[in-house]
């Protein structure tokens, strides 16, 4: 297995007219061709932020301020526009958290979705309808030649995200970056969509950066998981050991706070207090003022990012790394 | 709809050089109308008088002269006798007899519609006495009867062509027995009349005239500049120097009958009703310098509205003026206006040459005779109606003409009945001498009598005149031009040097 | 938190046979108009104090639904009522005053925040509008209410484009429950929300229900979230309810082959899991069109069981068992 | 730093300075930003030394406005042939200082300039919202009264106000505002119309919002560059529309001046003088560079997504 | 949409008719004709006369059932000036009008979108400077000083245009721009505020992410967006041109209804008021029901309830 993008030490900050709001900040890991890696992590922790920077569209007043994200050893931020168009759509896309504000309202859905394959596949006018239309079906929309003459406020909110999807989809990118794609979807459809994006990675070795909270979907699909918090990846394992045994007090809140279909509870547990924000994060590890575990060192000094040899997965907290040193 | 252009040529097709046979004109704005008894504009006059011919009409000189009409005599106080030309014809071959006289002369005399029917409305018949003889009788004795028939809507209209058809189709392509002929008119834009080389009088030298419309003055200057345009009327004084230095064009001015004068209010109540304060304000302001800075000289001072050429011009009036701003103050300070006086003038703004900047100047020169003035400088549509409702303060400039170049008219002004409704000025002893002028047929008395009136007036001033103004045209180097005192422009009388 | 059936009195809404039905003609001057049948002939009570979970084939006319009891829609037919008064054809001035009684947080929820308004403003808006705090008042009730939905008070004076999706969500909630309406239609509320927030917002819900005895209307398409949440559910299906019943009643006994299909689909909770999942091949075929829908039971293309009947006769939405209503002419699990 | 937990802050006590602090930020905040922007700045500065010509004319000016001198009409600007240093920018046709008449004549020309877009804007903006807002019937009523004072010739308007209306500076601030809201209105509704189909709008009225504050709160925000564009560029043609009222008789009288008067005075020498009409064209152009600027950046300060990208 | 469209041109008429009171009673305000009509010299008695042989001495209402009568017969009487149908006088210049407000139209858009695009991809650039400039130029300057300068410059000196009148295509050039370039700043700036705000917002940055080029994101996905507010203030600037323009119309000689229409206010030529205001009303009506309906193409989310 090749590795397909290199992100090392990302930082993206915006420069608000507040302050500077460092909301990814030394961000690192590592995709491999044909696989699922899936970004979990608190709202706002910078996930999305993360995936616009490998795309460079962070908008103004956002900025790469360090750090190089290698696209089949291609610095991605070192290209030009141009060289970047190529990339984008093409071999990477993405499908957008925000479906309604992402699709422009002027134009109809299928025009939209035309767009990308006009562009990157020498395809006629009509080829490229039928194309659309065979994409639109194949996410679940009913009557896709309707909705393909449709506008997207028409649409239901996971028809939008469909559309999103499929407009994503359509080019089969190397790498599909789908930030939060079902999060609208019911089970059915999200079940159909999950087995689409299987096929798209067995059929076209696509790797997929998978971001989402619903850790059911994760479970699904991801065949490695990465764990962000406060814009830095605080935990990197394969699902498998992930789920089985999750190393950082970050995680396993997460995991914890999952409500259950089958378990009756009163109170869903859930990670106290709130995650700081990107201009006012508190010293030491960032977690440390939720953490029940927390120590002394904790509050004074940052942990790295450490891979356990064993395993190949990664860890950033003191007290992994007290045990490999003890 | 008028005929449409014979080829699909620009109305800018040039003239001058290439085609010798062209005249282009442009007086400023379009003509009103073909109907020569229903409008009231000299620039569309202008235009009619090289279609229809008057009964009598003036020289350049301003002298009236035979034209339709060989020869006319009075037969009584009412009553005047004409013979027409012999072989004169419409355009259409038509012969010119006295019924269309008669046609002409009682439709405008009858219908209270028509906006010149004021002008006639003095005259009671035509009676047609045989083909080429008739006679025009008047409901009273009418000393102006021979003016009038010699200006603006006197020309003689085809009866049986309009009759057979019709008013609306006349307009449209109207027919006279004029030097040319009518061709096309393009509203707004141009008219092109054609030499009647079956002309009984003196033929034009002109194959084809144009009369574009061009009302903006500074495009019709570039129009001439450019050779595009023969004659431009209403030249400002700031392009003179322009034109006359171009090597293709220069200015020709000659005097008009118009005068710029200054309308005061008599009735008790304003300050102005004080004779002494009238007479300040005539010596309050330097009429030459007017002249002057504003016109570069074009105009002439005078103290009667009664110009040379005109029945009943007084000699001494003309081309002299009162200044004398320390009589002036004097004049103030007898009336009781020591401490200053607070007045309100109005006046038109673009409607005369400098009209706008004259006020401005009065109003100075005011100022240090110790009158202080408010302006009131209005559109001349917004004047006029304001003038009509009388709500003008203590006076306005106005420029008015005298068609009829005869004092009779111009004097008017000074009588009780017509100053009731513009300033209110009544004076017995002027009334008197107007009732005898307007009713005796002798020009001896009547002149001497219109004398007298204009020297009463000169000292009264309820109306202060300022200066007779100069019309000024440019007109390109190869053309003959001198500017009529009627301001009309008959081509036979614009040649090619 | 007692998880019982409230005992069914006090309605706090009701729809009466609901249908939207929305002209989709795509040329400007066309002649002949379709319709989309959103909503299509739902009848709904809502009981004070309970939480109404309603879930649905995306498309299904779920939104639409909440927009037309919040009045943002008009209905082609039938009415709806708010503590037994018709609020569906009153005219908005007069429908002021009830709107203190319910929100709705919705969908999509950056845009439905004025991209122009600050945090502060827009969470302090419906306290302006009905509510006469002073200025200390109001910011002291913005701060807690943030901090409630878990947003840093010191966001007050960010735009929303500068949140991420989760923190728009939140200022959206934070802003339907600033009044303490009675009733919540909560529109995907928690969807875009980690599991740990979402954990934080559905206890707070179920604080505030416990404290203002509030009622919610809770769209959603995450069940385990459903069902930690709901009293009763309603699945929706092509713009009709097809189930309605308890949610342990809902998830035992599923009658609806839909909802059947549904519980079959649940993503697994746990990766070790993935082989053993039972293949979710029941709900194939595609959603058919809301604009021709299917004859009959309108789920016969797609149901394992359908049989000509179901072809053609529609079947009525009946209380099959106790407080278990069903649209289905041949349930399953039936006793 | 200190960390601080969304719990602990909801128990903290309300800063009681809190909000002297911010609108103490937001000012500053409001300079720096101003500070950053060249444009702005420049705009501001371009108005602010409009006023103070305007406010102290008198003693900036070298000449009386009004005072006629028939010794020195159509004198050049000094740097021309036949120029003096006596009048820098020359003399019009009645021999008056053309730099002391664009002096004088910006006051009549800013208050004009700037009621008038005032009036107007106010009337447009507000027809504009409400046909937009409301639709229906009111859209109906509100946009056939644009097409009306659209197709009615507006001097007609003038010339019935003439003979209703005393003249004066505020006959005049009402008439161009009277006849030329359509504008606003009409741009106004066209985004209206859009944005009351917007989310958040239904979001408003779901909160049980008034339409009033709907309108205020969420539609008038989001047409404000639209407003900033149009009434910017107003100010110009007001200007120049004024002096075509003055002629007219409705508006202010010699020797009192303006930049539009002296344009229409300077008309006739276009082509002989060109300094007549070219001097106010300048103060005009000046003056709206000035205006655009700071509406420019107005703008780019109510724009929270283009934050920043100023500097 | 077919309603709503039957629905307003079934408006036209009405509207027609208030505006045609709402003028009758505008001119009658305004004063009587008569004044205007005969020369500064004419004495009282002849102004009288004639206002009598006009029936502007009849009391208001009878004048007013005249107009209406004559008014619902379609017919718009003589004009007192010119003393021939008014409607012909009007339509006689209409197609000069039509002619010069599109071109100038067209003028103005060729100049003004791309300016105000490129000034919108870099703002406070060079180029947006320069057209900023440009736009305070353009609005500031009278249409008499670019039009007089205009023929100075390419008529008289350097002779590459005539100078005024009609004809051919050249004369169309000058009065185009004068009367196209204050639009021109209009929509200029109009395009930049707008293109500004939209490339700000989600979905152009999905546009980016498709790979798609840069000229066809700012042409197919944020021009197309701003287009409402850019298409009503072009169409608006239209119908205020198929009134006429006065003064590009004087300055060039140019047959249009503009001097007609003022000069038929100041001479309170009701008649040729009444139709002018009839022709161009109509025109307007049409023009604004026509961008009502594209405002639906343009930005689908509108409704018309
Ligand atoms: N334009 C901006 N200006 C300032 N801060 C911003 C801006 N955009 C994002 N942020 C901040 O950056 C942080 C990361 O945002 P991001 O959208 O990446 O979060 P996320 O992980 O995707 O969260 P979610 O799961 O809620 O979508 C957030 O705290 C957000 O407030
Ligand atoms: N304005 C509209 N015009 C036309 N059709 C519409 C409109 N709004 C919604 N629809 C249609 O109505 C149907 C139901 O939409 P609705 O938004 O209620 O679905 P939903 O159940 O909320 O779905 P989701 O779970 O995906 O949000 C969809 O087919 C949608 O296309
Ligand atoms: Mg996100
Ligand atoms: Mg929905």
């Amino acid at each position: 297995m090749s590795t397909l993008l290199e992100v090392n030490d990302l930082k993206t900050y915006f420069y608000t007219t507040n302050g500077i709001v460092p909301s990814v900040d030394g961000v690192s890991f590592s995709l491999e061709s044909g696989q699922t890696t899936a970004l979990v992590g608190e709202s706002g922790c910078g996930k999305s932020v993360t995936s616009f920077s490998i795309m460079q569209l962070v908008n103004a007043p956002g900025k790469i301020v360090g750090g190089e994200i290698l696209y089949k050893g291609e610095d991605l931020t070192k290209l030009s526009d141009r060289e970047m168009r190529k990339i984008r759509g093409n071999e990477i896309s993405m499908i957008f958290q925000e479906p309604l504000t992402s699709l422009n309202p002027i134009l109809k859905v299928g025009e939209q979705l035309d767009e990308i394959l006009l562009l990157h596949q020498t395809k006629s006018k009509k080829e490229a309808k039928n194309s659309s239309i065979d994409m639109l079906k194949k996410v679940g929309i009913p009557r896709a030649e309707h909705v393909y003459n449709m506008h997207p406020h028409e649409l239901s909110g996971g028809m939008r995200q469909r559309v999103m999807i499929a407009m994503a989809l359509s080019c089969n990118p190397s790498l599909l970056i789908a930030d939060e794609p079902t999060t609208a979807l019911d089970v059915t459809i999200q079940a159909q969509i999950l087995r689409l994006m299987k096929n798209l990675k067995l059929e076209f070795e696509t790797s997929i950066l998978l971001i989402t909270h619903d850790l059911g979907v994760v479970a699904e699909l991801a065949d490695k998981v990465i764990v962000m918090y406060a814009g830095q990846v605080v935990e990197e394992a394969d699902v498998m050991s992930l789920y089985a045994d999750p190393k950082h007090p970050y995680t396993q809140g997460l995991i914890q706070s999952t409500p259950k279909i089958d378990s009756e509870m009163d109170v869903l547990t859930s990670i106290q207090g709130n995650v700081p924000t990107p201009n006012n994060k508190p010293t030491g590890c960032y977690f440390h003022p939720r953490c029940p575990f927390a120590m002394d060192v904790c509050k004074s000094k940052m942990p790295e990012l450490t891979i356990n040899e064993k395993t190949g997965n990664k860890v950033r907290c003191w007290l992994s790394a007290g045990h490999q040193e003890g | 709809t008028t005929t449409s252009s014979p080829s699909g040529e620009g109305t800018t097709s040039s003239t001058g050089t290439e085609d010798n046979n062209v005249l282009t004109v442009s007086l400023g704005p379009d003509m009103l109308t073909w109907d020569i008894h229903n409008h009231t504009t000299t620039a569309t006059e202008a235009i009619h008088v090289n279609v229809f011919d008057y009964l009598l009409m003036r020289d350049t000189d301003g002298e009236i002269q035979p034209h339709l009409a060989k020869e006319w005599k009075q037969i009584d106080d009412t009553t005047y006798e004409f013979k027409l030309t012999e072989g004169v014809k419409f355009h259409n071959g038509d012969d010119l007899t006295a019924e269309d006289v008669k046609f002409t002369l009682e439709r405008v005399a009858t219908d209270e519609t028509l906006k010149s029917h004021g002008d006639f409305d003095t005259i009671k018949e035509v009676k047609v006495i045989d083909p080429l003889t008739f006679q025009i009788i008047t409901h009273e004795p009418d000393p102006m009867l021979i003016s009038r028939i010699s200006r603006q809507a006197s020309g003689i209209l085809p009866k049986k062509y309009i009759e057979e058809k019709g008013m609306d189709e006349f307009l449209k392509s109207p027919i006279g027995s004029g030097p040319y002929k009518f061709k096309e008119w393009k509203k707004d834009s141009q008219i092109t009349l054609v030499k009647n080389d079956d002309y009984f009088g003196k033929k034009g030298e002109w194959a084809e005239v144009l009369f574009r419309a061009i009302p903006e003055d500074s495009t019709r200057v570039a129009e001439l500049l450019t050779d595009n345009v023969n004659i431009i009327a209403n030249v400002p004084p700031s392009d003179w120097k322009r034109i006359n230095d171009s090597d293709n064009s220069e200015i020709a001015n000659g005097p008009s009958n118009r005068t710029y004068m200054l309308f005061l209010r008599t009735q008790e109540g304003w300050p102005t009703s004080d004779v002494k304060v009238r007479q300040a304000i005539d010596y309050a302001i330097d009429d030459k310098a007017l002249v002057e800075s504003l016109l570069d000289g074009g105009g002439t001072p005078t103290l009667t509205r009664v110009n040379p050429g005109n029945v009943g011009f007084e000699e001494s009036l003309y081309d002299t003026y009162n200044y004398d701003v320390d009589k002036a103050k004097k004049l103030l300070e007898e009336a009781g206006y020591k401490d200053g006086l607070k007045i309100e003038l109005a006046g038109p703004t673009g409607r005369y040459i400098k009209d706008r900047e004259v006020m401005q100047l009065i109003a100075g020169m005011l100022e240090e005779a110790g009158i202080h003035t408010e302006m009131n400088l209005l559109q001349w549509s917004s004047f006029t109606e304001l003038r009509d409702q009388e709500k003008f303060k203590e006076g306005y400039l106005i420029a008015l003409g005298s068609s009829f170049f005869d004092a009779g008219q111009a004097l008017d002004y000074y009588g009780t009945e017509r100053s009731a409704t513009i300033n209110g000025y009544s004076n017995k002893e002027i009334d008197k001498l107007l009732q005898e002028a307007n009713t005796s047929l002798d020009p001896a008395v009547r002149t001497a009598k219109y004398q007298e009136i204009q020297k009463i007036a000169s000292v009264e001033t309820p109306i202060v005149p300022l200066f007779q103004v100069d019309q000024f045209f440019g007109v390109s180097d190869g053309i003959q031009y001198t500017p009529r005192l009627d301001e009309l422009i008959y081509i036979p009388d614009v040649n090619k040097k | 938190m007692v998880n019982s059936i409230p005992v069914k009195t006090e309605e706090i809404l009701t729809v009466k046979n609901l249908k939207k039905h929305f002209a989709v003609n795509h040329q400007l001057f066309a002649k002949k108009k379709e319709f989309l049948k959103a909503v299509d002939g739902v009848d709904l009570s809502v009981y004070k104090g309970e939480t109404l979970g309603i879930v649905g084939e995306s498309g299904c006319g779920k939104s639409t639904l909440g927009n037309l009891i919040m009045g943002l829609l008009q209905p082609t037919e039938g009415e709806v009522y708010f503590n037994g008064v018709e609020i569906s054809k009153m005219k908005e001035k007069d429908l002021k005053k009830y709107r203190v009684e319910y929100q709705m947080i919705f969908q999509d929820p950056f845009s439905s925040l004025n991209p122009r308004m600050r945090v502060f403003d827009l969470i302090a808006e419906p306290l302006i509008t009905h509510k006469k705090l002073s200025r200390k008042e109001l910011e002291g009730e913005v701060h807690r209410l943030m901090v409630d939905v878990g947003l840093d008070p010191s966001y007050t004076s960010r735009f929303p484009h500068e949140f991420s999706g989760g923190q728009r969500q939140r200022i959206g909630i934070a802003r339907a429950l600033a009044l303490k309406p009675k009733l919540i239609i909560c529109d995907e509320p928690v969807s875009a929300l980690d599991v740990s927030i979402q954990a934080q917002i559905l206890n707070l819900l179920n604080d505030l229900q416990q404290k203002y005895d509030l009622t919610y209307i809770f769209i959603s398409h995450g069940l385990p979230a459903l069902r930690h949440i709901s009293d009763r559910i309603g699945v929706m299906y092509l713009g009709n309810m097809v189930e309605l019943t308890t949610k342990d009643e809902l998830f035992k006994k599923p009658m609806h082959p839909y909802t059947n299909g549904l519980l079959a689909s649940l993503p697994i909770s746990d990766p070790r899991l993935r082989n053993a999942k039972t293949a979710d091949v029941i709900l194939e075929g595609d959603m058919p069109s809301p604009v021709n829908p299917p004859s009959g039971c309108k789920f016969h293309t797609r149901c394992p069981f359908a049989q000509d009947k179901c072809k053609v006769d529609v079947p009525d939405f009946e209380e099959k068992e106790e407080g278990h209503f069903v649209a289905c002419h041949f349930p399953l699990h039936q006793d | 730093m200190k960390s601080i937990s969304g719990t602990e802050v909801a128990k903290l006590p309300i800063d009681k300075n809190d909000r002297s602090i911010k609108t103490k930020n937001r000012f500053k905040i409001f300079l720096t930003k101003l500070s950053r922007s060249k444009t702005g700045s420049i705009g501001l500065l371009i108005v602010l030394t409009l006023f103070v010509m305007a406010i102290f004319a008198p003693w900036i000016a070298p000449f009386n406005p009004g005072k006629i001198d028939t010794t020195q009409m159509l004198v050049p600007p000094f740097w021309s042939d036949g120029g003096s240093m006596a009048h820098i920018l020359g003399t019009d046709n009645l021999g008056r200082d053309i730099l002391s008449r664009i002096i004088y004549g910006s006051r009549i020309s800013l208050v004009v300039g700037i009621l008038s877009v005032l009036v107007a804007g106010a009337i447009g903006v507000v027809f504009g919202l409400i046909s937009g807002y409301y639709g229906g019937m009111v859209d109906n009523i509100i946009m056939r009264l644009v097409d009306a004072f659209l197709s009615v010739p507006t001097i007609l308007f003038c010339i019935v106000f003439l003979t209703v209306l005393d003249p004066g500076i505020p006959t005049l601030v009402i008439v161009i505002g009277v006849t030329s809201w359509v504008l606003y209105a009409r741009m106004i509704r066209s985004e209206t119309l859009s944005l009351r189909e917007r989310e958040y709008v239904k979001a408003a009225r779901t909160m049980g919002v008034s339409n009033f504050q709907i309108i205020k709160r969420h539609i008038l925000p989001n047409v404000t560059s639209s407003i900033i564009v149009i009434s910017t560029l107003s100010v110009a043609s007001t200007i120049i529309t004024e002096s075509s009222l003055s002629f007219l008789g409705l508006g202010i009288q010699p020797p009192i001046v303006s930049w539009g008067i002296m344009l229409s005075e300077g008309k006739e020498y276009v082509a002989t003088s060109w300094w007549l009409a070219t001097f106010p064209g300048v103060a005009i152009t000046v003056t709206v560079l000035g205006i655009i600027f700071f509406g420019e950046w107005l703008r780019d300060l109510l724009d929270p997504r283009s934050q920043g990208t100023n500097s | 949409m077919w309603r709503y469209f039957t629905s307003r041109l079934l408006q036209i008429p009405i509207v027609l008719l208030i505006i045609s009171l709402m003028i009758f009673v505008l001119v009658y305000v305004a004063g009587d004709p008569v004044a205007m009509m005969l020369p500064a010299e004419a004495t009282q008695k002849e102004i009288q006369t004639l206002r009598i042989a006009l029936g502007f001495d009849q009391p208001f209402y009878i004048q007013f059932w005249n107009y209406i009568t004559d008014l619902v017969r379609g017919d718009f009487g003589e004009s007192y000036k010119y003393g021939v149908s008014a409607i012909g006088l009007v339509l006689e210049r209409l197609p000069a009008t039509l002619e010069l407000a599109t071109a100038s139209m067209i003028m103005a858009i060729i100049i003004a979108v791309p300016l105000g695009i490129i000034s919108a991809l870099k703002p406070n650039g060079i180029i947006d400077l320069f057209a900023t400039g440009l736009s305070a130029l353009g609005k500031a300057i009278p249409n008499f000083w670019l039009g007089i300068m205009l023929i100075l410059v390419f008529a008289v000196n350097l002779k590459m245009m005539p100078v005024s009148g009609t004809g051919s295509w050249k004369h169309i050039i000058l009065p185009a721009i004068t009367l196209g370039t204050a639009v021109s700043a209009e929509i200029t700036r109009l395009v930049r505020s707008n293109m500004l705000e939209i490339l700000q917002q989600d979905f152009i940055r999905t546009a980016r992410s498709k790979g798609q080029k840069k000229s066809v994101i700012i042409f197919r996905h944020a021009f197309r967006n701003s287009l409402v507010p850019v298409i009503t203030i072009t169409i608006l600037q239209m119908a205020s041109l198929v009134g006429g323009s006065l003064i590009t119309e004087m300055i060039f000689s140019w047959p249009g209804l503009g001097q007609l229409i003022i000069q038929a206010v100041y001479d309170k030529d009701l008649p040729i008021i009444q139709a002018a205001v009839f022709v161009t009303a109509v025109m307007i009506l049409l023009l604004n029901l026509a961008t009502d309906v594209l405002y639906r193409f343009l930005d689908p989310r509108i409704k018309y309830s």
